[in-house]
């Protein structure tokens, strides 16, 4: 056995893929990295990582990264290689050329929370001073902006209320539409050590994932509701709160407006929510509604951690609210091992979400309509911003369909592989004129763009990241991006490029202008972070070294407020036709769509989706583990192969969307959040039915590359 | 009345037959004869013993064969009559009469399963008193009497239990170390199968000092008898109130349960036990923390061996100034000692420390039963060191023993005639240690195979000289390096062989300076 | 992409592939043994009692009723030597190899035992009609040498004595 | 508490992790230091910049005791303690460097190394390594014996191997699987010598419950859990010149 080489280089950097964002050292060997160590002084994970960022870092090499700039007339046409002036030049023109043909709100920008802050607000400066619009959108649009909507709405902020490290004083976990063990694992493994520390843990999810039973973590109460019955649920839980006075009166009084309150209490106090009444709709024991709802009121210290599963649903905000409401009524936040706390999927939606990538809303959640906020952007920008809220990535779609918007600019993000009702998009998208997509490799969206600009990697340039906790940690250069710019350095050109001079030596100016615009960041600069490793928002003159756990002493507004959350039942129906309800989800080993952890090792562990269906539902329906089975739903079908799995309850079935041609989100329905658009991914009435193995089956994906040489 | 023991020892060597040729020769005769199956009295070259109950006591015969049988009904033993198989009045034999059984005064008499014989025998008194006491003052009366663990560590009892009385914790738990592993040694299996109720008084006493509320009792998987002996007495004490909730009507409850070994023999060190009881692999724990302070399931513990506890009722019921009168310098008591390996009168022997390895091997013991010369005798189990015949006027005291790199340990003798080679025992004791290793510490998970392997290069004749210093550097790295006893002691019975013996290696014979402690 | 197989279950093994075992006589000892704390060496011992010996394939099946993991469960059958894996021949003799018996020419017992079944100590005879196994101190100390057979003892042993038991435990096979 | 795991530091190793406890002075070869009580004797070392060599310690996991290397003498204690096990108390007299010390871990070494590849033992730069340099001992004298340098390598796994061959036995991959992921993939087979670090039931590491964290790689201190990308050329399983 020859001896390891051993690195001759290191730089301190944080993952570019889960909301966690923990820290590594990135080590390099003759310039290519060849190891990733997690950072024992990271504030996140304390020198604990997970398969993907530790391990799965080498499709930055891989062959298919595009590494030169390319432009097309017709999306039918063959790329053509051209160099960086003459693609932004290109795209600037044709940008300006459907501005002036179809009107300024005709073009628009969308950014993504795989990015970086600073290239985040610069993706919404560009909507805001070179198109002089605000059609600006970000991926959060579609997983946690009903997290955005529902905090602000109760709490007054609509981010985590605790740092990460806070579960480990938790006495009672309350786990909601979330499987931290394999969509947040890191923070998975420090949920692990408080539960065998004697923690207690509930988890309200469809699936006995591996966080509701693993050795060593079992939860006291596993609500497996059916899928769309959560805002029901949680009114129920609320119930038994109000009903059996578990509520902590003193902290409502002091914290929130007991009006509000006892107008809560009396909805959710109604019989329509008592557990008797729930248990059956929600396929659930009304006993064990009781005991969560007595478990977590007891406390003393309860924590509430939430994921997709809430917000992806067409009561997504509501939800949202849910949690919010039944935290203040007992009094669970403003203290160590309390809190709500949304896990965020990717590695910057925090980032994206309050840094103005909003059509409604510029950095630091302020609205665009707010003459006096708008006029403290127009005086440090120098021009008159557009006062009129733009298009949500869903309405930009829908006029692409309509004719009256021809032109997008889309930086990291693949919404034709991960949105709703693909064939909806797939259609808008080839009705525009000039798509530009800025990306690492040429994505499902990049079939239908004119212009392509190959972004780098999160090894490839400067930065910070915003995880799931609020932390603001950084993102170091550790290798030359392979096609010579950052993407920071593209967005600034394309804004050169439409007229509006700009120029920034490095991201750190650019957080220093966040600074000067947004209240949560005033005191935050790449100075306090380098020297603190990372700092928490909002990091201002009150708190200058960042704030680990909020509302300690006030909420934003002052006093929490209690929102009405009325059940509606989502429209997406089973019925004969379609008798199963399809939630769909992520696994450990691959991330999102799969850009990157298609092209590493990872697909060792999963090389494509797959359908768990429970074993009475196959039976019945003569399916085997591992048989080819169509999905179909009133928008779509699509196939996949089957796995027999205890995992999901009868009448339930699963699959996960990281790989392309598993078109998991051509069945997905239209339906969304009722506040955000968020789709409505985790309920679509489905039939599942066996097939032949299709005769041509396209490679999943190339065989990844040689680990690096 | 006949009585025929039923100790496994006893059955291992044709109790059972026996029993039958007299039931069967009794009916053959017509004669009403009821057999009583007792414990063993513990003189078990004299098994197959059986005894009859007369005016002048119990009259003893044996070793009898099924086929004598019928001889002594002719020569009506049933009343005591003379047989070449006479032992006269058992209690007159010299290797009882000069005894101290504090601990096994039933052994032989009663029926262990037997609760009112069990009392009427003095037995539940200890833990009566103790129930009219205060737990502390319980705790004060055991350390007045200076008894030390008999499991081998010898650590004050007393001292053990003020620590666990001392703690405060939701709930205590009483361990019972019956994995009884040392070769040689067999009185925590006399206790278990022959007078249980022994054991479980004990037992509860402890429980009741230190406030514990569940005791296990840990026994290895090869004495199946006493398994089911203790299950047995654990029921009849249940149903007859002195275990379970509100012993007696107090206050006080307390029950336990058996849990049995599989074939590890450093599960008999507590920290290993107490994994071993938890589910887990039998690993050692360092120390501290103490089990006294965190032990079975994180709470403290007491760990006793069966005979300390088996020894804490007689110091109840006759008081701490009885029982500390036996015995000399800081060994007070008795100890029961195991006579075992190649000697003529095999058997148990309680007696007050300070009684010396010859008396015990040549009065009590007739010397070997091969009827050669005593050669070596290992004292205190596979990691006690080899004494050879200049020895053997040391007394049975734990500071003396210890001045010779030696230890009492759980009791265990064994014998040696000439036609041993310490060379082998030598290279047995480390081939032992390997076998036994837990594998967590390098001292004793690689130094046990490293040692086998020098010894049997020594023994070769391979670069003896080299490989003997290299040796005696392994074994320093053992004894003072190990986490625990097991690769901490294994050396000493290798060194006790090539100081006292090296001419079984093929070593120059002047003797080698052994390292003494 | 390999068709026909499915590809390598995401790192939980569904069914590890170990031969097939009685199931149900795993899930009626762990019934009777279900919140105990510490049960997993009880819960051993009843498994090898019913089957004979502890198949690999209830490792899974006793880890989630334990709420350990496999490798946890696997690390304790490793570790106790009286945990089998495979099952023993018909009958199981262990003959003492510690101090008293050696003592009294257990050494010389135990090879008599090793050539009259053709295997030596850990092995099992041709026929399956005996394992031979090493054990240290059944406690017969004062009867040495021991050996143990089925779990009954028998003490002074002597090498015809084993013979004839030898004999009769292989004759009713 | 969590203020604990922000103690760790990422250029030292503690040895044991981090504590909060009121402060406890003691000095170390004469050097006095002050640490937080239920600290190790190994941790208030490190922090009086005398720190004690280890293998199977390491502060991003509870000690364990088991290599024995990091043995120490307190004034006043017989014996030679474990560093890593040995809780600090106010007033301790630490020695790290005595010649018994000295001679006990030279014999730990040896012991090691009569089961480790004689090939492997220059040009590494694993923590065994460091040892090695520290302790000044780089071979045996024990001799050809029993040994595991032919188990086969795992290499199952897509990102990393190991190589039985250079396992100490330290548990240190077991425990963090353990205690940092909380996965329990892996446990130690077997016991005494022939104890092996194996994955659930003894299956190769991609069959097994492991989730790939890394965490195991990064606890390992001789590289017998290492990362293929290491490799020149990057790993290529059973390839006879990497045999």
């Amino acid at each position: 056995m020859p001896i390891p080489r051993k690195p001759d280089g290191s730089v301190t950097t944080t993952c570019a893929y889960c909301g966690v964002g923990c820290g590594f050292r990135a080590e390099t060997l003759e310039g290519r990295v060849v190891r990733m160590i997690p950072w024992k002084e990271g504030k996140a994970n304390h020198g604990h990582s997970c398969v993907k960022g530790r391990f799965a870092f080498d499709y930055y090499l891989h062959p298919d990264r595009v590494r030169a700039p390319m432009i097309r007339a017709s999306i039918h046409d063959p790329w053509r290689e051209v160099s960086w002036d003459e693609a932004i030049t290109h795209a600037a023109a044709e940008l300006q050329r459907i501005q002036a043909a179809h009107g300024r709100g005709s073009v628009g920008a969308v950014s993504s929370s795989r990015c970086t802050n600073e290239e985040i607000f610069l993706m919404q400066k560009f909507a805001r001073v070179a198109l002089r619009n605000n059609n600006i959108d970000n991926c959060s649009r579609i997983c946690h902006s009903p997290t955005q909507f529902g905090l602000s709405a109760t709490l007054g902020a609509g981010a985590a209320s605790q740092h990460f490290d806070s579960i480990l004083q938790a006495d009672v976990i309350l786990v909601v539409g979330a499987n931290p063990t394999e969509g947040h694992p890191v923070f998975g493994s420090m949920m692990k050590r408080r539960i065998r520390e004697g923690a207690r843990l509930i988890v309200i999810d469809p699936r006995r994932t591996e966080t509701v039973d693993s050795p060593h973590c079992r939860a006291d109460v596993h609500l497996a509701l059916r899928p769309g019955t959560n805002v029901l649920v949680l009114d129920s839980i609320a119930h038994v709160v109000v009903c059996e006075k578990l509520y902590h009166e003193a902290f409502i009084r002091e914290r929130c407006h007991w009006h509000e309150f006892e107008q809560w209490m009396a909805l959710v106090g109604d019989a329509r929510y008592s557990p008797e009444a729930v248990g059956p709709e929600a396929s659930l024991d009304p006993e064990d509604i009781r005991r969560a709802a007595r478990l977590y009121a007891a406390g003393p210290r309860s924590t509430i951690y939430y994921g997709l599963g809430v917000t992806e649903h067409s009561q997504g905000s509501t939800g949202v609210m849910c949690l919010g409401n039944l935290a203040l009524a007992c009094g669970m936040l403003g203290r160590e091992g309390v809190g709500v706390n949304p896990l965020r999927g990717q590695g910057n939606v925090q980032g994206g979400s309050c840094l103005g990538s909003w059509p409604h809303m510029f950095s630091g959640y302020r609205f665009v309509t707010d003459d006096a906020v708008r006029a403290s952007f127009e005086h440090d920008w120098g021009l008159s911003l557009d006062p009129e809220p733009g298009l949500r990535l869903p309405n930009m779609f829908d006029a692409a369909l309509a004719g009256s918007f021809k032109g997008m600019y889309i930086q990291g993000e693949d919404p034709v592989q991960s949105d709703p009702n693909q064939n909806h998009i797939m259609a808008a998208m080839a009705n525009m004129e000039c798509v530009i997509v800025q990306d690492l490799f040429l994505t499902e969206t990049a079939k239908f763009a004119h212009v392509f600009l190959p972004g780098s990697s999160s090894l490839e340039k400067n930065g910070t990241f915003t995880n799931a906790e609020r932390r603001v940690s950084m993102v170091r250069k550790v290798a030359q991006p392979l096609a010579g710019l950052e993407d920071w350095q593209i967005t600034v050109r394309m804004i050169n490029a439409m007229g509006y001079p700009l120029h920034y030596d490095h991201p750190s100016q650019v957080l220093d202008e966040i600074a000067r615009l947004s209240p949560a960041y005033q005191g935050m600069s790449f100075a306090l972070i380098e020297r603190l490793g990372s700092v928490q928002w909002p990091c201002n003159p009150e708190a200058p070294q960042g704030t680990e756990v909020l509302h300690t002493k006030a909420f934003p507004r002052g006093r929490a407020n209690f929102m009405l959350t009325g059940y509606v039942a989502t429209t997406e129906r089973a019925d004969e036709r379609y008798p199963l309800l399809l939630t769909t989800g992520r696994i450990l080993s691959q991330y999102n769509v799969g850009t990157q952890t298609r092209r590493t090792g990872n697909v060792a562990w999963c090389g494509e989706d797959l359908l768990e269906i429970h074993q009475a539902d196959a039976h019945t329906r003569g399916i085997g583990e591992g048989d080819w089975v169509s999905v179909s739903s009133r928008y779509g079908a699509t196939r996949l192969r089957a796995r027999i799995s205890e995992r999901v309850s009868p009448g339930v079935v699963y699959t996960t969307f990281h790989f392309a041609q598993t078109k998991a989100n051509a069945i997905t329905s239209d339906l969304s959040d009722w506040a955000t658009n968020c789709p409505e991914y985790k309920v679509t009435a489905v039939e599942v039915a066996r097939v032949q193995a299709p005769v041509v089956t396209e490679p999943a994906v190339r065989e990844p590359a040689e680990a690096p040489a | 009345m006949v009585c025929v023991p039923r100790d496994s020892t006893a059955l291992s060597v044709g109790a059972d037959a026996v029993a039958a040729a007299i039931a069967a020769e009794a009916v053959r005769r017509g004669l009403p004869v009821e057999i009583k199956r007792t414990s063993s009295r513990g003189l078990f070259w004299l098994e197959p013993l059986v005894e009859v109950p007369t005016a002048a006591g119990a009259v003893g015969y044996g070793p009898v064969e099924p086929e004598e049988v019928p001889g002594l009904f002719e020569a009506g033993f049933l009343q005591g009559g003379r047989h070449s198989r006479s032992l006269g009045p058992v209690a007159q034999i010299p290797f009882l009469a000069r005894q101290e059984r504090l601990i096994f005064g039933r052994a032989g008499v009663t029926d262990p399963q037997s609760l009112a014989e069990y009392q009427a025998h003095g037995g539940l008194a200890g833990l009566r008193r103790a129930l009219s006491m205060a737990p502390a003052a319980v705790v004060d009366e055991v350390h007045a009497s200076g008894l030390r663990g008999r499991g081998g560590a010898a650590f004050p009892t007393g001292i053990k239990w003020r620590t666990v009385a001392g703690a405060q914790a939701p709930c205590k738990y009483v361990a019972v170390n019956a994995d009884e592993g040392d070769s040689g040694t067999y009185s925590d299996r006399m206790v278990m199968e022959g007078d249980p109720f022994l054991l479980l008084e004990g037992m509860a006493i402890a429980a009741y000092a230190t406030g514990a509320s569940h005791g296990y009792i840990y026994v290895r998987s090869e004495y199946p008898h006493a398994v089911a002996a203790l299950e047995a007495a654990l029921a009849t004490l249940r149903a007859a109130g002195w275990y379970g909730a509100r012993v007696q009507g107090s206050d006080f409850s307390f029950d336990a349960e058996v849990r049995v070994g599989a074939g590890a023999y450093i599960c008999g060190e507590e920290t290993a036990m107490i994994e071993s009881i938890e589910g887990k692999r039998g690993m050692i724990r360092y120390k501290p923390p103490l089990p006294a302070l965190k032990g079975l399931f994180g709470m403290p513990t007491v760990v006793n061996n069966v005979v300390s506890l088996a020894s804490v009722p007689a110091i109840l019921d006759r008081g701490a100034q009885f029982y500390a009168d036996y015995g000399m310098g800081r060994s007070r008591g008795t100890l029961p000692i195991q006579l075992a390996g190649n000697v003529k009168r095999a058997g148990l022997v309680e007696k007050a420390f300070g009684v010396t390895l010859r008396e015990l091997i040549e009065d009590f013991g007739g010397g070997t039963r091969s009827g050669r010369p005593v050669r070596a005798v290992q004292v205190g189990g596979p990691l006690g060191a080899y004494f050879d015949a200049s020895l053997l006027d040391l007394p049975l005291d734990y500071e003396a023993l210890a001045q010779h790199k030696g230890m009492a340990g759980h009791g265990g003798i064994v014998v040696f005639d000439d036609t041993v080679d310490m060379a082998e025992q030598a290279r047995y004791a480390m081939a032992f240690c390997a076998i036994e290793s837990c594998g967590k510490c390098t001292p004793c998970r690689v130094g046990s195979t490293r040692g086998r392997e020098l010894i049997e290069r020594i023994v070769r004749g391979e670069r003896p000289r080299e490989n003997h210093a290299q040796l005696l550097k392994l074994c320093d790295v053992m004894e003072n390096a190990s986490l625990c006893a097991l690769g901490g002691m294994a050396p000493w019975p290798v060194l006790s062989a090539l100081k006292y013996f090296p001419e079984d290696f093929g070593l120059p014979s002047e003797r080698q300076p052994a390292h003494v402690v | 992409m390999k068709d026909a197989v499915l590809p390598r279950p995401s790192r939980r093994r569904v069914e590890a592939d170990h031969p097939p075992y009685d199931v149900t006589a795993v899930a009626a000892v762990l019934e009777r043994w279900a919140g105990t704390p510490g049960n997993l060496l009880p819960v051993l011992h009843d498994v090898q009692a019913a089957l004979g010996h502890v198949p690999p394939g209830c490792v899974a099946q006793i880890a989630r009723a334990l709420n350990r993991s496999r490798a946890e469960v696997h690390g304790v059958i490793s570790f106790y030597h009286d945990f089998r894996r495979q099952p023993a021949g018909r009958h199981v003799l262990k003959v003492c190899q510690a101090e008293s018996c050696q003592a009294t020419g257990g050494r010389a017992l135990t090879a008599r035992l090793e050539q009259l079944l053709g295997c030596g100590l850990g092995e099992t005879s041709a026929d399956g009609a005996v394992t031979l196994e090493a054990v240290y101190c059944l406690g017969n100390c004062a009867c040495s040498p021991a050996m143990m057979l089925d779990g009954r003892l028998f003490g002074r042993v002597t090498e015809a004595a084993a013979e004839r038991l030898l004999a009769e435990a292989r004759q009713d096979a | 508490m969590w203020s604990e795991l922000r103690a760790l530091r990422e250029d030292v190793d503690y040895g044991t992790p981090p504590r909060d406890g009121e402060a406890v002075t003691l000095t170390v070869d004469g050097v006095p230091v002050t640490v937080a009580a239920g600290s190790s004797v190994m941790l208030a070392a490190a922090a009086a910049g005398r720190p004690v060599v280890k293998l199977c310690a390491t502060d991003m996991l509870e000690a364990f005791g088991s290599c024995r290397v990091c043995l120490v003498e307190i004034e006043g204690r017989r014996g030679f303690p474990a560093s890593c096990t040995t809780p600090v108390e106010p007033g301790m007299a630490v020695r790290t460097d005595t010649p018994r010390l000295a001679e006990l871990r030279a014999g730990v070494m040896e012991l090691y190394l009569s089961d480790f590849p004689a090939e492997d033992v220059l040009g590494g730069w694993s923590e065994l390594h460091e040892v090695i340099a520290t302790t000044g001992v780089s071979s045996h004298r024990y001799g050809p014996g029993e040994n595991h340098l032919a188990a086969p390598v795992d290499d199952s796994n897509p990102y990393f191997l190991f190589d039985p061959a250079k396992c100490i036995v330290c548990s240190r991959c077991v425990r963090a699987c353990e205690e940092v992921q909380g996965t329990f993939a892996l446990t130690i087979q077997g016991r005494g010598f022939e104890s092996k670090v194996v994955a659930s039931q003894g299956e190769p590491f991609l069959d097994s419950e492991c989730v790939s964290c890394g965490a195991c790689v990064q606890a390992c201190p001789t590289q017998s859990l290492v990362e293929k990308s290491l490799f020149e050329g990057g790993y290529r399983s059973a390839d006879p010149a990497q045999a």
